[in-house]
C-alpha cells in the first residue's frame, strides 16, 4: 500500500512538472515579447533591453523554466501588470467564488444525473428514457456560455425568478465573517438563514449553466453502466432472494455502476474548470475564470500561465485521488 | 426499430441542412455577413432579417451561415487530422510496444495532464490566437484521446482467438495489422472521431468567445455569442441564440450519429440473440 | 491443389512405436512454459508460473492424441507453444523431424502450412468483419497457394466438404450457428491439408447433439485425409470415446500416458482414479455415487517450486509418505505403453 | 385451482414470450410440470429451448421484453403471477431460491461473502440482528463445507475460486430453508472434481433438509445422478416427463432418444459412429406448423401428420400419469420398446 502510494506520487509529480513545462514553452514562443508589453510600444531598445534582463529573458529557456518554478513554489507568482497586484494575491481573492460556484455546480449535475440515470433504467418505459438521452445530448452539446446566456434572458429577464449577473449577494446584504470564505457556509455558519438563501439564489443560474456538461457526461455513462449492471446474473441473484428492485439497484447496481464513472471524474473535473472560465464571464462571476478572460484580453499573461499551471496541478491531483478512492471502493483493484 | 432510425434520419437531416447552409448560403441568400447598415440596427426577427440584425446592423443569417461554415470546417479539418495523428500513434504504439510505446505514452500523458480547454487555450495564447492556432490548438488536445484509445484497442484485438488463428496459419505481421487489427479499430475511431467533433467545435466557440480564435469581425459562431452576451438583457436576444442553437444542433446531431454508428458498426450487434 | 500432397509422409527419423508402423509426426522434448506474474506493491517479486513443466510426448502420424486435465493444468498452453503463439521457456518441438523453435520465420511458415489449429469458441475465433469465403481462402494467400480462380474452386470444395452450402459464403460469421460455425473454422484450418490439427476443446461450447455432429466428422475426414489430431478436452467421456492415446496433465506435467481405453479401464495415477470416478454417467442404472472418489481441494497453482510430489496435498492415497514428500515422481513405463508418474502407481483402484 | 398438499410447485399452461425488434420469440410455450415436496427434478434441453426462461418465469423475474403471457405458478398452493411485486418479494428467497448459473457473475464483486450471505437471512427475518445473522451465515459456510469460514466472511468474491464461490451460492439459496430450490447449470462452470465436490454437497444438504430441487442442465449424466425424474425440453416445450430410470431406460421421445444416442459413453463399443440428430433447433420466431421436432426427427420426418398438426401430450405409463411424452407415435414406440 505504501509502495503504490508513492509510486503514484512520484508519477503525479512527473505529470505537473510535464504539463508546467509545456504551458510555460508554448507561453514563451509566443510572438510578442513580454518584456516589450511591459515597456509599452513606445519605450526605446534599451529600455526594453533593461527590462528584459530584469526579467532573465536572455538566460537559455531552461534556465528561465527553472526560476519561474522555483519562484512559484516560493509563492511568488509573478505580477500582474493589468491589474496592478501580486498574481498570487489575486487567486487568494477569488478563489474561493470559483470553489463555491464549482461544488454546486457539481452538486447539481451529480444529483440530476443519479436521478434522471435511476428513472430512465427503472421498468421498461422508452418514452423516459429517450427523454433523458435527448437530455443528455443536449447537455454535452451546449455550450456553457449560451446556455448561461438563455438562462439569464428566460429565468432572470424574463421570469425574474433569478438574480441577474454581477454579484454574490445583493448589496443590501453585508457578507457574513469570513471562515471558509464559502459565502453560503459562512451564511450558515453565522446562523443568517436570509443571506445564505440570498447567496443561494445567485449561484443556482450559474451552477446549472456550468453543471450541464458534467450532467450530461455523467447520466449518459451512468445510465449505460445501469444498464450494463443490470444484465449480471448477480443482480437477478439478489432478486431472487427476495430483495425488491428499489433495493437492489441502491445497494448493488448502482455501487457497482458507479465505480466506471469514477475513472470519468478527472473527465469531469477538467469541465468544470474549463467550464468556469466561460460561465463566469457570462455571470460576471468574481471568481478565477472571469479573471482569466479578462487578463487574456488585456495580454496579461503571467495570470494566465499561473492559472495554467494551477489547474494542472490540480488535475492531476484530482486524477490521483480518484486512483486511490478507486482502490479503496473496488476489492478487485485492491489485490 | 422505427425510433432508431427516426433518430439516425433526423441527425443526419440536421447536418445536411447545416452543411447546406455553410456552402451554399451565400448563393439563396446573397448578403454581406459583414456589411454594416446603420439604419438597420437591432431589428427583431423578420422576413428581411430572418434571425434580425445586430447593433451595427448586420444580418445575422447571412453570419449564421458563415459561421456555420467556419465551424464546420474547423470541426472536420481537427477531427480528420487528430484521428490521422491520434490513430497513428495509437496504432504504432499498440504494435511495437516496448519503450516507443512507453515513450509516447508518457508524451501523451503530459498532454492529458491538462483540462483540454484549457490547454487549447494556452497554445492559442502561445502561438498568437486566430483562426488557425486554435484550430492546432484543438486538435493537439485531441490527439491523445485517439491515441490511447486505439492502443489498447489494438492489443485487445492482437489477443483476441481470431486474430491468434490467423497467426496460426501462419499470417505475418503486415497482414494481421492491415486485414484484421485496423479493420476492427474503424468504428472505435469513427465513434471516438464523432464525439470530438462535438468537442472541437464547442472548444472552437469558446475559444472564441474568451477572444482566443477568430477575430472580430469575423462572424463564428462564438464570437457572435459574445456580441449578443450584452444585448441579450436588454430584449436583443437573437443575437446571441441562434448561434448557440447551430452549435447545438451540431453537436447534438454528431453525438446522435456516433451512438448509431457504434451500433450499427458492431456486426455481433444485429445479431443478439435473446 | 485439391488433393492431399503426395509426399506426405516425409519424416527422416523415425521410431517404431509398439508393433505399427507408423512414425512419429510430433514430438515435443521436455517442453516448459514459465509465466511472469509482476505482483504490484510491497515488495514487489517476481513471481513465475510454471504453466508447462518439462513435457515430452511424442504424437505418431495418424493418431488422435488426448491431452486432459482440469483448467490451468496447462492444456492450452502446450498448444500454444506449438502453434507458438507463446514462445516456450525451453524445450523442443520437432516437427516432421525439423525443430519448429529453431526455424527462420520464413520456414515457420513453410511448416506451418502443414499443422493448423482449432480453437474453442468458433465465433469468436473467425474475423467477425470478414465474409466466410475470405476467412477460408486466408490461409491460401498467406501461402500463395494458386491464382485466384483455383483459390476460389479449393475454398467451394473444402466448404462443401465441412457440409457448409458454399453458395452461403458470401455471408459474415454471425449469420451462422455454433456448429457450423466450427465447421466453418474447420474449414480454415483443412484448406491447405495440414498433416497436423491441432484441436483445442472443438466441442466444448457445443450442445450435445451438434458436438455429436463434429465429433462425427472429424472422424470422417481423418480417415480420408489422413490426419493427425492432437486433441485437447476436458471431458473425460469425449477423450474416451475419441482418443487412440491419452495424456493426464496435472499442474503443467503429465500424470499418466496410455492407451485411451488402458487408460480410463486401468488407471494407475490417483489423480486419474478419482478424475475419471467424478464423471457422472449418464445411466441411472449404475450403482448410485457412494463408490465415488472426491477429491478434496483445488488444482491451485503453486508459484515456487515445491518439494515432492506435486500432487500429493490432494492425494487420496494421504501423500505423506516419505518418498513423496521429498521426491517428485518421474514419468516412467509402468507396463509397455503405460506410463506413470507416481511412487505408488495402482495402489488406489477405481470404485466398484 | 386446488392443488394436492404434496405439491410444492405446481405450474399450469405458463406462457412467456420475448418481444423484441426482431419479431416474438414464445421462449416457454403453455408448460405444465409438477414438483413434489422433497423431489429433485432435472429439467434438460439444448441452449435456447426454454430452460432458463422457465426458471425465471417461476421466480417472476423475467425482464422486458420478456413477458409472463399466461398461466399460473402455484407455489405451495399460490398463485405467483397473480401476486404483487412486494409479495413476492416475501416469497421469493424463503420459500424458492435461485442457484445461478455461472459463479463469477452471480455475487456482486464489491460486497463481502459475509454481507450477501446476510442480505437474504435479515431481510426474510425481521428483527434478527446483525450479530445473529453473521453467526448463521457463518454456519451456513460451515454446512457448504467452506474451510475457515468465519474468517472467510470478510472475504470479497474474486477471492473465491469458482468452486468456492458456488458454494456460497448455495449457502445464499438454503438460508432460509426453502421448500424449492432452482438450480440453473449450477456447475457447467467448474471442473469435473470440483462439480463433484459441489453436487456432493448440495445434494446431501437438500436430501436432510427435504428441499425439492429444479435442476437445469444439459449434462445428462448429472441429471442421472442427482435426479428423481426428468423433464425433457425442446423449442419452449416440456417434450417427455418420466422418473429418471423410466426415461433412460425407456425414452419414448424420439428427441429424448437421439439426445441420449448421441452421448459418448465411456462404457460403450469405441467403434463406429456417435448417433447424431440432423439440423439445428429451429427458430422460435419460425416455429414449424406441426411437431416442432418434426424435421429433425427419426421417426416422424416427413410423416405428413407430423408435419400438420401438433402432437398432444399422451400418457404412456403404467401408473396414472407419471410417463407422458408429446409425440404423435408415443404409445405405438411405447409398445414397441416394450
Amino acid at each position: 500500500m505504501v509502495h503504490s502510494i508513492l509510486s503514484r506520487l512520484s508519477g503525479s509529480l512527473a505529470a505537473i512538472i510535464g504539463a508546467s513545462a509545456i504551458a510555460f514553452l508554448f507561453l514563451r514562443v509566443l510572438p510578442g515579447n513580454p518584456a516589450r508589453l511591459i515597456v509599452g510600444p513606445l519605450a526605446s531598445e534599451e529600455t526594453l533591453h533593461a527590462q528584459m534582463e530584469r526579467m532573465g529573458l536572455h538566460e537559455p529557456i531552461y534556465v528561465q523554466y527553472w526560476r519561474y518554478m522555483r519562484d512559484f513554489v516560493t509563492g511568488d507568482w509573478g505580477f500582474s501588470y493589468g491589474a496592478g497586484q501580486p498574481v498570487l494575491v489575486q487567486f487568494q481573492l477569488r478563489f474561493p467564488a470559483s470553489i463555491e460556484l464549482g461544488i454546486y455546480a457539481f452538486i447539481f449535475a451529480f444529483l440530476a444525473a443519479v436521478v434522471l440515470a435511476l428513472l430512465a433504467t427503472y421498468r421498461h418505459r422508452p418514452v423516459m428514457d429517450a427523454t433523458v438521452r435527448m437530455l443528455s445530448i443536449f447537455g454535452m452539446g451546449m455550450p456553457p456560455f449560451w446556455l448561461a446566456l438563455i438562462l439569464l434572458v428566460v429565468f432572470h429577464e424574463a421570469l425574474g425568478m433569478f438574480p441577474g449577473p454581477g454579484a454574490q449577494l445583493s448589496r443590501a446584504l453585508t457578507p457574513p465573517p469570513e471562515v471558509t470564505r464559502l459565502l453560503t457556509i459562512d451564511a450558515l455558519i453565522a446562523g443568517e438563514l436570509r443571506t445564505f438563501a440570498n447567496a443561494f439564489q445567485h449561484l443556482v443560474l450559474p451552477a446549472i449553466a456550468l453543471g450541464m456538461l458534467p450532467f450530461g457526461y455523467l447520466v449518459r455513462l451512468l445510465r449505460a453502466n445501469l444498464l450494463d449492471v443490470r444484465n449480471e446474473p448477480f443482480i437477478l441473484v439478489v432478486r431472487s432472494k427476495g430483495i425488491g428492485y428499489w433495493a437492489a439497484t441502491v445497494r448493488h447496481a448502482l455501487p457497482n455502476a458507479f465505480l466506471p464513472t469514477l475513472t470519468a471524474s478527472g473527465m469531469i473535473f477538467a469541465q468544470l474548470l474549463g467550464g468556469s472560465v466561460l460561465v463566469e464571464k457570462v455571470f460576471n462571476w468574481p471568481g478565477i475564470g472571469s479573471l482569466v478572460v479578462d487578463s487574456i484580453l488585456r495580454k496579461d499573461f503571467a495570470v494566465v500561465q499561473a492559472f495554467i499551471i494551477v489547474s494542472a496541478v490540480l488535475y492531476v491531483f484530482i486524477n490521483g485521488l480518484v486512483d486511490l478512492l478507486y482502490g479503496i471502493i473496488d476489492p478487485r483493484v485492491r489485490g | 426499430m422505427l425510433r432508431s432510425n427516426f433518430d439516425l434520419s433526423l441527425s443526419l437531416f440536421v447536418l445536411l441542412l447545416l452543411a447546406v447552409l455553410a456552402l451554399l448560403g451565400p448563393v439563396f441568400w446573397p448578403v454581406d455577413p459583414l456589411a454594416i447598415s446603420l439604419r438597420e440596427t437591432l431589428q427583431a426577427p423578420s422576413l428581411a432579417h430572418p434571425m434580425g440584425t445586430d447593433h451595427i446592423g448586420r444580418d445575422i443569417f447571412a453570419r449564421f451561415n458563415y459561421g456555420a461554415k467556419i465551424s464546420l470546417t474547423v470541426g472536420i479539418v481537427v477531427v480528420v487530422t487528430g484521428a490521422v495523428v491520434g490513430g497513428a500513434i495509437g496504432l504504432v504504439s499498440g504494435i511495437v510496444g516496448g519503450l516507443l510505446d512507453n515513450a509516447l505514452m508518457r508524451f501523451m500523458d503530459a498532454i492529458l495532464a491538462f483540462p483540454p480547454l484549457i490547454l487549447a487555450m494556452a497554445v492559442t495564447v502561445g502561438l498568437g490566437g486566430g483562426l488557425e492556432t486554435a484550430a492546432l490548438g484543438i486538435m493537439l488536445t485531441s490527439v491523445p484521446y485517439y491515441a490511447r484509445l486505439i492502443r489498447s484497442d489494438v492489443i485487445r484485438i492482437r489477443r483476441l482467438p481470431f486474430v491468434e488463428a490467423a497467426v496460426a496459419s501462419g499470417a505475418g505481421i503486415t497482414r494481421i495489422i492491415v486485414r484484421h487489427i485496423i479493420p476492427h479499430t474503424v468504428s472505435t475511431l469513427l465513434v471516438q472521431a464523432a464525439a470530438l467533433f462535438g468537442y472541437s467545435v464547442l472548444a472552437l466557440a469558446a475559444l472564441g468567445f474568451v477572444g482566443l480564435g477568430t477575430q472580430v469581425p469575423t462572424p463564428e459562431w462564438g464570437v457572435m455569442i459574445t456580441e449578443g452576451l450584452q444585448y441579450a438583457l436588454t430584449g436583443q436576444w437573437w443575437i446571441g441564440v441562434f448561434p448557440g442553437f447551430g452549435l447545438l444542433a451540431a453537436v447534438a446531431a454528431t453525438s446522435i450519429l456516433a451512438d448509431k454508428a457504434r451500433d450499427l458498426l458492431d456486426p455481433r450487434g444485429q445479431y443478439t440473440q435473446l | 491443389m485439391t488433393q492431399v500432397s503426395a509426399n506426405k509422409r516425409h519424416q527422416t527419423e523415425g521410431k517404431a512405436c509398439e508393433g505399427a508402423d507408423r512414425q512419429v509426426l510430433l514430438s515435443i522434448k521436455n517442453l516448459v512454459k514459465d509465466f511472469i506474474l509482476s505482483r504490484q506493491g510491497l515488495g514487489r517479486q517476481k513471481q513465475v508460473l510454471r504453466a508447462v513443466d518439462n513435457v515430452s510426448i511424442d504424437i505418431m502420424s495418424g493418431e488422435t492424441f488426448g491431452l486432459v486435465g482440469e483448467s490451468g493444468c496447462g492444456k492450452s498452453t502446450i498448444a500454444r507453444c506449438l502453434m507458438l503463439l507463446e514462445r516456450p521457456t525451453s524445450g523442443q518441438v520437432v516437427f516432421s523431424g525439423e525443430d519448429i523453435l529453431a526455424l527462420s520465420t520464413l520456414e515457420l511458415r513453410r511448416v506451418r502450412r502443414h499443422m493448423q489449429m482449432v480453437f474453442q469458441d468458433p465465433h469468436a475465433s473467425l474475423d467477425a468483419r470478414m465474409r466466410v469465403h475470405d476467412i477460408v481462402e486466408e490461409p491460401l494467400v498467406i501461402h500463395g497457394a494458386g491464382n485466384r480462380n483455383e483459390r476460389r474452386q479449393r475454398v467451394a470444395e473444402v466448404l462443401e466438404l465441412v457440409g457448409i452450402d458454399p453458395a452461403s459464403a458470401t455471408r459474415k460469421p454471425h449469420a451462422f450457428s455454433g456448429g457450423q460455425a466450427q465447421r466453418i473454422a474447420l474449414a480454415r484450418a483443412l484448406v491447405l491439408n495440414p498433416d497436423l490439427l491441432i484441436l483445442d476443446e472443438p466441442v466444448s461450447a457445443l450442445d450435445v447433439s451438434i458436438q455429436a455432429q463434429v465429433l462425427n466428422f472429424l472422424q470422417d475426414i481423418q480417415q480420408e485425409f489422413l490426419l493427425t489430431y492432437l486433441f485437447i478436452v476436458h471431458d473425460l467421456v469425449v477423450a474416451e470415446y475419441f482418443c487412440d492415446r491419452v495424456a493426464v496433465l496435472y499442474l503443467g506435467a503429465v500424470a499418466e500416458l496410455a492407451d485411451s481405453q488402458e487408460l480410463f479401464r486401468n488407471p494407475l495415477h490417483p489423480y486419474t482414479v478419482s478424475l475419471v470416478s467424478a464423471v457422472p454417467v449418464p445411466d441411472p442404472e449404475r450403482p448410485r455415487r457412494g463408490a465415488r472418489l472426491v477429491l478434496s481441494g483445488e488444482v491451485t497453482p503453486v508459484g515456487q517450486k515445491q518439494q515432492g510430489c506435486r500432487f500429493r496435498a490432494r492425494c487420496p492415497l494421504g501423500g505423506g509418505r516419505s518418498r513423496c514428500l521429498q521426491h517428485a515422481p518421474d514419468l516412467r513405463e509402468h507396463t509397455p505403453g503405460h506410463w506413470v508418474a507416481c511412487h505408488f502407481p495402482g495402489e488406489l483402484r477405481t470404485p466398484n | 385451482m386446488a392443488t394436492e398438499p404434496e405439491h410444492v410447485l405446481s405450474v399450469r399452461d405458463l406462457r412467456t414470450e420475448f418481444h423484441t425488434e426482431n419479431g416474438i420469440f414464445p421462449a416457454v410455450r403453455d408448460v405444465s410440470l409438477d414438483v413434489y415436496r422433497g423431489r429433485q427434478v432435472g429439467i434438460v434441453g439444448e441452449s435456447g429451448s426454454g430452460k432458463s426462461a422457465l426458471a425465471l418465469s417461476i421466480l417472476g423475474l423475467v425482464r422486458p421484453p420478456g413477458r409472463i403471457m399466461s398461466g399460473q405458478v402455484l407455489l405451495n398452493g399460490r398463485d405467483l403471477c397473480l401476486l404483487k411485486e412486494t409479495q413476492l418479494n416475501s416469497v421469493r428467497g424463503r420459500e424458492v431460491s435461485l442457484i445461478f448459473q455461472d459463479p463469477m457473475t452471480a455475487l456482486d464483486p464489491v460486497k463481502t461473502i459475509g454481507k450477501q450471505i446476510c442480505e437474504g437471512i435479515l431481510h426474510h427475518n425481521r428483527g434478527t440482528s446483525r450479530r445473529e445473522a453473521r453467526r448463521r451465515a457463518i454456519h451456513l459456510l460451515e454446512d457448504v463445507e467452506v474451510p475457515a469460514a468465519a474468517q472467510r466472511m470478510n472475504s470479497y468474491p474474486h477471492e473465491f475460486s469458482g468452486g468456492m464461490r458456488q458454494r456460497v451460492m448455495i449457502a445464499i439459496a438454503i438460508a432460509n430453508e426453502p421448500d424449492l430450490i432452482i438450480a440453473d447449470e449450477p456447475t457447467t462452470a467448474l471442473d469435473v472434481t470440483t462439480q463433484a465436490q459441489v453436487l456432493d454437497i448440495f445434494e446431501s444438504l437438500v436430501r436432510s433438509r427435504g428441499t425439492a430441487v429444479i435442476l437445469i442442465t444439459h449434462n445428462l449424466g448429472i441429471v442421472a445422478e442427482f435426479c428423481d425424474e426428468v423433464r425433457v425440453m425442446y423449442a419452449g416445450r416440456i417434450v417427455e416427463s418420466a422418473d429418471t430410470r423410466t426415461l433412460f431406460r425407456n425414452p419414448v421421445h424420439p428427441y429424448t432418444e437421439s439426445l441420449l444416442r448421441s452421448v459418448p459413453r465411456p462404457d460403450q463399443a469405441h467403434d463406429g459412429k456417435l448417433f447424431s440428430i440432423a439440423g439445428l433447433p429451429p427458430s422460435l420466431a419460425r416455429l414449424p406448423a406441426g411437431c416442432s421436432f418434426e424435421p429433425r426427427c427419426i421417426a416422424g420426418r416427413g410423416k405428413p401428420l407430423c408435419q400438420e398438426s401438433r402432437p398432444k401430450t399422451t400418457s404412456v405409463g403404467e401408473v396414472h400419469a407419471s410417463h407422458l411424452a408429446e409425440c404423435h407415435f408415443a404409445r405405438e414406440r411405447h409398445e414397441a420398446q416394450s
